[in-house]
């Protein structure tokens, strides 16, 4: 995602650390940095959410419109989510149509989001066949110092939770606005934790030179049930079946401590 | 500019309270994001915008480098949440137009000459929008390009003047922007007595245009306060941080 | 815009000239290179006017389709100006997708004849929110030797007055073309002066030698009653304010001369 | 192709007044705009084009310089508002295919090898279209090519021919081409003799091209002699002129 | 269309065997490498067909879906071509918007089919003006060597033969899919004949080496009935109105030659 | 996923009559197109693939290479045909992500290290999909690399397992990733024992996810024989072709 140079070593300190169970920034190896997280930060958007996750700073836009339903889903609403990565955030990011790596992030949260059916995308149907309720998800990187997965994952469910969707009626199948705003029907809540492989070593949440260095990454998303949503894995290493299946165990718990930030009650 | 919503009422207040030669609440803060060279933000009234320098760097693609100065390079650009009606990521033309404008406001205070074959690169991105994104993401570069150490002949300040209801008034909302009657940007070199960028849309007579530009370069002059002041308190805290340092 | 190398002894040569109040191409500070109109050149448009000014060489075609009001203005036409620098006009220019250059020129032309509500609008819409005139000016420049902005304007403004349209009429809800044609109705006729920042002077009508050298660019654009309607700012230069001030009196002066060019009676 | 108008009156004559075998009305101009290398402009019928020729000069980008000649490329283009429904300025599939099919009508006529490392861009802009525009693209384009001076073996010329209301005709109109049953675009080299593009839709039997391509080759005689005039013309115009200065 | 760089002697070689009047591989002027047609080869596709021409491959799919007809063709269904020369089949070939060849290619092979009205298209129309069978060719080069227009042309033919399309019902203005299929209605067979002209000697079915050395090419396209319905010259080359004439009787007897590959009976 | 239609029957068979535990027919060939340096086709089920590999070749555009390894691309690409309904040639967003994770898949099992300043280019064209297009894919791909006699630590091989009505099921057709309730795609590497690619969508506990991904595996060793067959084939062919060379 990024070819950042830091020096040899550096990277030899991060990794040796690491082996031995240690952080450059004294972390432990599952630990997360901290985490700020704001709401309602953009009034004119439906929904929004800030999260800081150590230097790493993603802002979530959710606007809600009218629109046509799939054909083959025609009783649900619509779902969307896009992200970019705007070269403000980070001397690799480029202006212009979205990376890989955007595209993949923007994939990655869909499925979580999607997958554990967070939203009750059935309620959001005015006229079947015809009008629905589209919810965008914009995800928007303003600082980059590594991953974005779970920043991007935690602020878009914050600013789902935060949104208000306007009240239509239906009149002789004419569609009407009211004054009126009710939060967005959700079901579940799903959290990405992610890994980076390193010194065959799986430590949570990189940050950006930690990323430089990994050998893979790892995100597993967990649903508010303890279940699985979404896996990906990423980078150009590979991981054995016992890693993965360790990390699953450590990842749900990490979720729950994440989800508590984000949901109340 | 259609003008049917009354914008100005019967005390010759604005749809927001303001008085007419009075500007939104303004707030500034400098040096807030990790990896840029330098970056700043604003919120003017209700929009919300961060602004970003990166450079003097190698430029790319190299074909684009200026052997006798550096190249300056600015990208306005709008969150698709930051309007009312979702905005697709891709630029329209007028984010492209006024990505050119901000860039030759920008331009004239910049000791380019001094990085020669390098860019500067600028970019603004507007999170919440209304009204005169263009001026207070011109006030905002400005403080990002300070911030970035980018050696500079003034500060660069822009605020806009427009007519509404008949009525000149300073630093217009979006709401006076859509329904008024004129609207002109100006930006500003406040030591210097210079104007960098100047726009207008609507309908003015030379003399109105005269009082607006004057009301704008008044407005400029108060933000450009406000911008010394959030210069001043980026380095306090640098300030206290070493002194924090030095004491532990 | 534009790159053209030229020595830097013409460069002197142009400015200290200036400097004395003379232009190397023998005109006064404010005396516009000769102008030639012509309209009606393009016979499958619905409007078409050619503008020489030197030799700056700018064809403007006027097209009128039906279509859909935008939204908000449910009983008004709908106006589209574009423009296309094509790689004929000058080594500068490139084949692809429009340059700022070319963006910025539309747009200013746009103001310009929108915000003096040149064309009645209203008056170009045959089913309130559903049908109406959509009229789409392109410029077309065809060799750049300086100054587009103005030559782009007056040939707009003189297509415009060269436009017939198609009268339809309405019966049921359904739309039919007549073998009638009437003029574009027109209320206000915008002509944008242009000034290059020249050693300090202001200098109308620039060629392309001297925009090589100007340090900002002013273009004032002026409705038929002597009211501002478009101003814009370019180049990497700054202007005092009383320069400006200056230059929109001189502007509203040759605008007034330069639309009898283009508007009889 | 549906053939349902009446192409060929009573008389034997075509829905614009002309015999089978007769031209639409031509007029061509060598040297007409100052920025290009070289330039010409041709009416045929309704159908307005102007060509352009910059080159030979350094090739941009670079990685494409051929190292034994120079580059030949060409952009055949459509104006917005010379076809009945405006055109989207984006290039279409019809016009890439265009620009190519007339690039290798003109390739063989240069001596594209006395320029190696540099590119000789031709550039076609349709100001108004009404059939033929390859054909007198290609004959425009050849004469721009003559004007700035590039070395050529020949000239090219081209001129369509084909099939309305069963009868063979030379140099089709749009109304022609759209309904008729067959079109034939020939471009010709007149001095080597040798076709250098030839396109066909519609339906002919082997005889009626045979009779159709000698028809659109014999059009390419005549219009030749009419660009051979056009050149001239510019250099009795070039030598008043220098004469004039002479004199002064 | 193509810079694979084959040495100075191998290009000499093949250029002086076909000016005595052999080939390097063995063929005479006017023959065919071994072709193969098979067809139904997707089964997710409406017809299909794969030709293998010595070791050019091309796959063609059809898609036939409901869409609307063009204005000025109410009543008729509607055809598009299309190629891609994937980056799979040629190290010339790159992934990105399709190249002029390709267009070229594409555009050829529809004149063919267009102008010999080869699919009668007037019986594609279920709601005249609003309805009708839309039908895609998709022309897959997935090897190219050489004389890609010919394998294409005879692999889009044999694809339109293969195809069955779905039989709709129009029951008061609505439309029903049932359950049957009937074979696309075709009333004509073009077939496209290539030639390179070569040491001043046309040569049928270039490969890619003669390509490479070809001086120009020359495709002409004849429907059932011996006719023409397309030609397109390429490559940098001229050609004698002889040349062109000769090339002429020889493809046609070459068609018949090939369309009994794929039209039986 | 819905899970409105059947997808397990009484006799706890699949919709195409498999065991849960069942492969689909797998048909694999090697060296297949001559222009590329290795290829590979693979029908699994329904979907048809093909796989070509490039390279170590030169790198453009250049200032991509690597100084110190080869620069791996992979275009996962499906034709338009492939699918039910016609799909846009351009890639779409999940075509642009499955590339990036089956070159991940890839990467770790090339010896990339031995060709610094290459790019080896990876082209899977997808004919006809019928569910588990990646991982199959990923097969192919594998094998064209290894027909391109590019130097690997391992061969990869790929397969998905998933949840249908409530039971985990192997390699999943287009119905059952649709309809059903989770998809685990999986490539692995046999004799290192690693795990190269690993998405999932759907819902599973953690106990589900260890069985699904142990029957991922053991897939994916079921396909790793024919892997090896396939190679061994054409081995064989090209043995039998320099004899028949040598006899005659």
């Amino acid at each position: 995602m990024s070819s950042i140079m830091i020096s040899r070593i550096r990277q030899k300190q991060i990794s040796q650390m690491i082996a031995s169970g240690k952080r450059l920034d004294g972390r432990g190896l599952t630990d997360y940095r901290p985490i700020k997280i704001e709401t309602g930060i953009i009034e004119k958007a439906e929904g929004s959410a800030r999260v800081l996750m150590g230097r790493t700073e993603v802002v979530v836009g959710v606007k809600v419109e009218l629109g046509e339903p799939f054909p083959d889903r025609p009783n649900e609403g619509v779902l969307t989510v896009n992200s970019e990565f705007v070269p403000l955030a980070s001397p690799e990011f480029e202006a212009g149509p979205p990376s890989e790596e955007s595209i993949e992030l923007a994939r990655v949260i869909d499925r979580g989001i999607r997958e554990s059916q967070a939203i009750e995308l059935e309620k959001l149907c005015l006229i079947p066949g015809k009008k629905v309720y589209v919810i965008f998800i914009d995800i928007y990187v303003l600082n980059h110092d590594g991953n974005l997965i779970d920043a991007s994952a935690l602020a878009s469910l914050a600013a789902l939770i935060n949104t208000k969707i306007p009240v239509y009626v239906v009149e002789n199948g004419e569609i009407k606005k009211t004054s009126e705003y009710m939060p967005l029907p959700m079901r579940n809540y799903p959290i990405a934790i992610t890994f980076a492989n390193i010194s065959d070593k799986l430590v949570i949440d990189p940050w950006l030179e930690e990323e430089e260095i990994m050998n893979a990454r790892l995100t597993i998303t967990f649903d508010k049930d303890g279940r699985i949503c979404a896996i990906q894995k990423g980078g150009q290493g590979a991981l054995t079946p016992q890693q993965i299946i360790e990390a699953a165990y450590i990842a749900r718990e990490k979720a729950e401590e994440l989800r508590m930030l984000v949901v109340k009650n | 500019m259609s003008g049917k919503i009354r914008l100005i009422d019967e005390n010759g207040l604005r749809v927001d309270g303001r008085k007419p030669n009075e500007l939104r609440p303004i707030k500034m803060e400098v040096g807030i994001l990790s990896n840029a060279d330098g970056s700043a933000y604003i919120e003017q009234g209700k929009s919300k915008i961060l602004a970003a320098v990166y450079g003097p760097r190698e430029v790319h693609p190299r074909h684009l480098a200026l052997p006798d100065r550096a190249l300056l390079r600015c990208r306005y650009h709008m969150a698709p949440f930051s309007v009312e009606e979702r905005k697709s990521p891709a630029p329209s033309r007028r984010e492209i137009e006024l990505s050119k404008v901000i860039k030759e406001a920008l331009e004239p205070a910049v000791f380019l000459e001094k990085f020669p074959r390098t860019s500067i690169d600028i970019f603004i991105e507007v999170l919440q929008a209304d009204g005169g994104t263009r001026c207070a993401g011109t006030t905002v570069a400005a403080l990002a390009l300070a911030d970035a150490g980018i050696p500079m002949r003034d500060l660069v300040v822009a605020c806009a003047a427009g007519k509404v209801d008949g009525v000149l008034v300073l630093d217009l909302n979006d709401l006076e922007d859509k329904e008024g009657e004129a609207d002109l940007p100006v930006a500003y070199m406040p030591n210097l007595g210079l104007v960098s960028l100047l726009q207008m849309d609507g309908l003015l007579t030379i003399e109105e245009f005269k009082q607006a530009l004057n009301l704008a370069i008044e407005g400029c002059k108060q933000i450009y306060k406000l911008q010394k002041e959030a210069l001043k308190a980026k380095y306090i805290a640098i300030k206290e941080e070493v002194e924090t340092c030095l004491q532990s």
